[in-house]
């Protein structure tokens, strides 16, 4: 067992979603709430990375940030290390690839909270920030918790974005997806065992207390 | 008839992708390439993949689908392959065959990120790690390495600027698209143990594999792999 | 010196986001019912009056208080206005208990008298014991008790109440009808009140106003509105009205009357309108079958599709021969026994037919 | 631009969806009609490979079907050819990955029959097969539509399950993802920036249209 | 020789769903209403005669052949019992057109014959034009009749309708009974109805059947049922009835009387049954202030909360002086305004307060 590339994973999985939750919760809010013209292509743009080839997204990754862009030269000098083959750059990607995770249960949350409910609130006087903290995030917070599981096991299983931008550093990103493709390649295929079995059965768990936590709110709401 | 698929360490990349040009121009039969880490591709052909001919980047691998079988005896070494040290053109640093300035430079903190194969299953990797351990720099120096999956992702990351250069195949640093972007330099052989490529041809091989396994030996091919920077097996 | 007027005043135009237009006041302590069909715009115009939605020209006024003037680009927030809305579904916060959703509308007071005055609605509105409840543990109509609560605790300068004995049964609404009229001495600002029951706008408002596809089709007292409905629509929204329709057979311009025909039958009414030969005229039929008189000039003849006994009279179901739309009539039940055939002779007398 | 590879990867989308669809309708039929013990874990078996890592699932595969194993070895002797490393295992292997993504909305759709249409049915005297053939399958038409569309367009991007099990052979395993890859190693960016930049146009496109025709679906409903 | 039972018979018992306890029967050509508030089974029970759930214990028979028995382990699927049914949401198959709608019913027909039946069903509903339409594309009440032609067109040998008349307007429903009613002659099976409405019962079934918690409270012919509730529960299922509580003070064995205590009076009652003093009994009172006599040897105060006119009588809102539950009550305007202080006298003999 590759005790670093678990930690590792870890540590990525709870920045990604420590900064990707409170950014979706506006984001989603944003887009539950209202109409506009091309709302359909934001979220179409959004659900992207869902079904994009990790290669692609990789590669874009890869020539939009690498030090020839001037993307990649100015976020250098901003952070003081470059993004590829960096752990920041493997946030970088994380967030990217996650957004529908982050974005989708979230809005379908604020999408269920009736109107009559925000109208009530604002009828009562709250303002927009009182709304927000004292009726829509306790409403919403289900599908904020399914975000955050969602978003956490799927980083923890991110692979191709990683093999193509992270350069397999021991430690900084060589994350466990990563770690067993190198332990398959290398015919250890006790180790790649384990750790396959590790994340199947999180996989398993996780996705049943989802459902069971979905389930629930439909018969609350229903 | 189906087109048979040769399975070829990365090192080899574009020396058999000519080689494979000229065998269809000379013969009008076709071969596929898939490449790969020799380690990643012997075990890869151990769980059935149906490769005709295996091109390793040692000769052990080549050897030990022999032991399991899957080929006749014996491996047949067909180039001895050499390392460079390389960098992108912005990375303004010195070159050295016997990478002096590396050692310096990693004592100064200019070397962030210096690409490798992955010396686990990957024999050029294996080689470079015997490079840096024979200059004595491995232990400063293996926190900063990136591991290419095989030695043409090794390449492929050492030429990004985002790395301060590589230990790659030499045959890698003569490619066309290369050669602008980067700068290399040849290592001198006697940092580490030969690299003596063996290949065989698998048990299925058919017709055509067996013509592509014999026109690899031919002196045309080894034109191709003297030019591409390898040496000739005496 | 004359008084201002106390109360709301109501008058705007838009098309966005449906179309609507209305006109209309309501003094403080009285209740106006908003009735129309599914659609009308009920909900929409009360979301005008609470801010929440913006129409694009006109006034709205509150006790001379200015409110929303789309020329001087005004348009106070819901917060600002100090309302009391009771939404089509309550709008009830479910992760709160019932006290902490009365408290969530009393931003206005300081923290510590909040708790108290909770209290207090939630005893008035009969549900004290049931404060630390959540709405998904509570029946519809305590739920929709909570909400009323919450609206009124603000002691807001509007109330707004959006069909808020829908989701209840019979003896529960009743119950609530009490309530209200109970606190409508109490209520000091006023009342606009959506519902599609005329039985319970006849009941609590004193003004009913009719809405249709966004336009105001007919205002008034209650008993002015439900006496003369103004048009079929209107008639028809009025709901238990018998409304025919005839056909325009000629017109005599000077004694001001129409010959219509109604089914199989034809007669005379007077009738101050211009109509068009041919033309198809809604005709409002009272709901009693009444023939005691021999005198009355019109009889019309009815099929009785069946009858029933409902309290001290018998209610019918009919059709006048010749046509096809369901009436319904009550009469004493001696009267029926008389006409136990299948056919019954209906007296009226030209003005109790009213053209519309 | 490796037309072969878009070739291999179409076929394979289609293969794929053709198997994948009528199975997702029974089983997605079966899981929405019926409750029974354990159905939350047989939904969330049914998930996991949307946040299982791909690594992991290659792993499996290749210890489950590759030589070595037992079900390979005779799957070899059944088929003639070893399914790793082979297209049927690519098919295999697709399939797998794709299980959320074609049961998923067909389940929703299913489960969005109102109680009331399926006893009508019955009423009306249609059987079992009537009934699916003449109510149920038009009326889930949409989501099984979503299905196809979601299903062909993610195996089109599947990258990091073929990488393990596929062997990267020309017009055998090697998808348009994993040319990708192969060009970024081999330096030819610009092949991999024109093949990056046709599968995210496709992508971007199939999902305005599912989100276009979700919108649709719930309008219509509504 | 007597003739055999012709209809259905149901006597069914079953936990699972839910608990159902049901013994009735109804004969071919009439119709028995199910009357329960909502979650009291009534759907449940419909399904259950349609072969869609089955119960527990119990056997159904239509025209003496057998459609369930638990003993036998008999059950006819929905297919086999050749029903007709109108679910609560009209289940229509939205993909096809009303007619194409019409036509999946009738599988037991030649397929030459089915379009001309169908499209005469869709006549006798009045939506012979609409019939290339598709659901979505016509209102609720036009939707109600597609189903209900679909269920009719099958010539079924059982007609189940669950609330069938529920999404409708007030307008189209009374068109939709007239229908019925004109229908009810040429159905000759059983129909079993269920509806929310005490009226719409009164004005189409001949039998009523009340549930409550999946058991049968109290069946019977129609005018039974209404004049004679046997519990409070059923007395309140009826709706417009006033049911108040009282308290026992004593009781008269030998003279069968009951002294009660009613608000903030006190008097005495026939009554059979034995009470225990203090205990609170529902009172049955009846719908009209009916003060014309002075002999009555009961009177009670009200407190009237409000009146309005409603056609030929005055409709009353009030309540007992010293009790909170609203009662309704109708009268002849000239009486009320007699009264038109905020209190009435309502004078009542014994026998016109049931005790429950
Ligand atoms: N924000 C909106 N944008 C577009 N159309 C809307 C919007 N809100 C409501 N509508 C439409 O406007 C019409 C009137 O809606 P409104 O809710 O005001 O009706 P209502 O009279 O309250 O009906 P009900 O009795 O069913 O509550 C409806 O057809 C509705 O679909
Ligand atoms: N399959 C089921 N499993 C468990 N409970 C059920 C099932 N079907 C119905 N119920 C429950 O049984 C109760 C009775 O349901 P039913 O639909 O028969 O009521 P109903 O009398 O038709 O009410 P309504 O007037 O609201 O239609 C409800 O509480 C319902 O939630
Ligand atoms: O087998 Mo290699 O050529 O060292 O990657
Ligand atoms: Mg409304
Ligand atoms: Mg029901």
């Amino acid at each position: 067992m590759d005790w670093q590339a678990l930690l590792l994973s870890i540590k990525l999985s709870v920045i990604t979603t420590l900064i990707l939750t409170p950014i979706s919760i506006l984001v989603a809010r944003a887009l539950a709430f209202n109409q506009f013209r091309g709302k359909a292509w934001v979220e179409a743009l959004a659900m992207t990375p869902l079904i994009l080839p990790p290669t692609v997204i990789g590669y874009y990754l890869l020539v939009g940030f690498g030090q020839q862009s001037w993307l990649g030269q100015t976020l250098q000098t901003v952070l003081g290390t470059p993004i590829v083959f960096h752990f920041s750059g493997l946030v970088l990607a994380s967030l990217l690839v996650n957004i529908p995770f982050a974005l989708q249960p979230i809005q379908r949350a604020f999408e269920a909270i009736p109107d009559d409910v925000r109208d009530a609130a604002a009828c009562c006087g709250l303002n927009r920030w009182q709304s927000l903290w004292k009726v829509e995030i306790p409403l919403v917070w289900p599908g904020v918790l399914t975000a955050i599981v969602l978003c956490f096991s799927h980083v923890l299983g991110e692979f191709g974005v990683v093999l193509m931008i992270g350069g397999n550093i021991a430690g900084e990103t060589k994350t466990l997806s990563i770690a067993i493709y190198d332990k398959v390649q290398a015919f250890d295929f006790d180790a790649a065992g384990i750790m396959s079995l590790i994340l199947l059965i999180f996989a398993v768990c996780t996705l049943a207390f989802t459902t069971h936590l979905t389930k629930k709110i439909g018969v609350n709401r229903g | 008839q189906s087109i048979p698929t040769v399975a070829a360490a990365a090192n080899v990349r574009f020396a058999l992708d000519k080689i494979q040009q000229q065998f269809e121009q000379d013969t009008g039969k076709q071969v596929r390439i898939s490449y790969g880490s020799s380690g990643q591709l012997m075990q890869q052909i151990k769980h059935g993949a149906p490769f005709e001919i295996f091109l390793s980047a040692n000769i052990d691998y080549a050897q030990k689908i022999v032991d399991a079988k899957l080929a006749p005896p014996p491996a047949k070494i067909y180039a001895i392959g050499r390392l460079a040290i390389m960098h992108n053109k912005h990375v303004k640093l010195p070159l050295s065959n016997n990478l002096a300035y590396l050692k310096q430079e990693l004592q100064q903190g200019k070397i962030q990120r210096f690409a490798i194969a992955n010396p686990d299953h990957a024999p050029y990797g294996a080689r470079a790690k015997d490079v840096l351990q024979a200059i004595g720099v491995w232990q400063q120096i293996q926190p900063k390495l990136l591991y290419g999956e095989n030695v043409a992702q090794a390449a492929q990351f050492a030429l990004s600027n985002a790395s301060q250069g590589g230990i790659v195949a030499l045959s890698l640093t003569k490619a066309k698209g290369f050669s602008e972007k980067a700068d290399a330099v040849a290592i001198d052989a006697k940092l580490h143990p030969k690299l003596t490529q063996a290949m065989v041809l698998l048990n299925n091989a058919s017709d055509t594999a067996k013509a592509f396994y014999a026109y690899l030996q031919s002196p045309k091919a080894q034109q191709t792999l003297l030019d591409f920077g390898f040496d000739l097996p005496k | 010196m004359v008084e201002p007027f106390q109360g709301l005043v109501c008058q705007i135009n838009t098309t966005t986001p449906i179309f609507i237009e209305a006109e209309f006041d309501c003094r403080n302590g009285e209740i106006t019912a908003l009735l129309g069909v599914s659609g009308a715009g009920k909900t929409t115009l009360l979301k005008i009056l609470a801010g929440l939605i913006k129409p694009q020209q006109g006034e709205i006024h509150l006790n001379q208080r200015t409110w929303f003037n789309s020329q001087c680009h005004l348009h106070l927030t819901p917060q600002q206005r100090h309302i009391g809305y009771v939404p089509q579904h309550f709008g009830l916060f479910e992760h709160q208990t019932a006290l902490e959703n009365v408290i969530s509308g009393l931003n206005h007071l300081p923290k510590a008298e909040r708790h108290a005055r909770a209290n207090d609605w939630l005893e008035m509105v009969g549900l004290a014991t049931e404060q630390h409840k959540r709405p998904p543990q509570l029946s519809g109509g305590q739920r929709q008790r909570i909400a009323l609560a919450r609206a009124l605790a603000r002691e807001p300068d509007l109330l707004l109440l959006d069909e808020p004995f829908s989701a209840v049964d019979p003896q529960t609404r009743k119950q609530l009808h009490l309530q209200l009229l109970k606190l409508k001495s109490r209520i000091h600002c006023p009342v606009i009140m959506v519902t599609h029951n005329m039985r319970e706008a006849q009941l609590l408002a004193d003004h009913l106003v009719l809405m249709n596809n966004g336009r105001i089709l007919q205002q008034g007292t209650t008993d002015e509105v439900i006496s003369q409905p103004n048009s079929i629509t209107a008639a028809h929204l009025l709901g238990n009205q018998n409304v025919v329709y005839a056909k325009v057979i000629s017109q005599d311009q000077s004694k001001q009357t129409t010959q219509i025909q109604l089914g199989s039958h034809q007669f005379c009414l007077p009738d101050p309108q211009v109509r068009h030969i041919g033309e198809r005229v809604g005709c409002l039929l009272p709901n009693e079958l009444n023939v005691l008189s021999n005198s009355a000039p019109i009889a019309i003849t009815l099929d009785i599709h069946c009858h029933y006994q409902d309290g001290q009279y018998r209610q019918i179901m009919a059709t006048i021969v010749g046509d096809h739309t369901p009436l319904t009539l009550h009469s004493m039940p001696e009267l029926l026994r008389k006409t136990e055939s299948s056919q019954a002779v209906w007296l009226l007398t030209p003005t109790d037919i009213t053209l519309l």
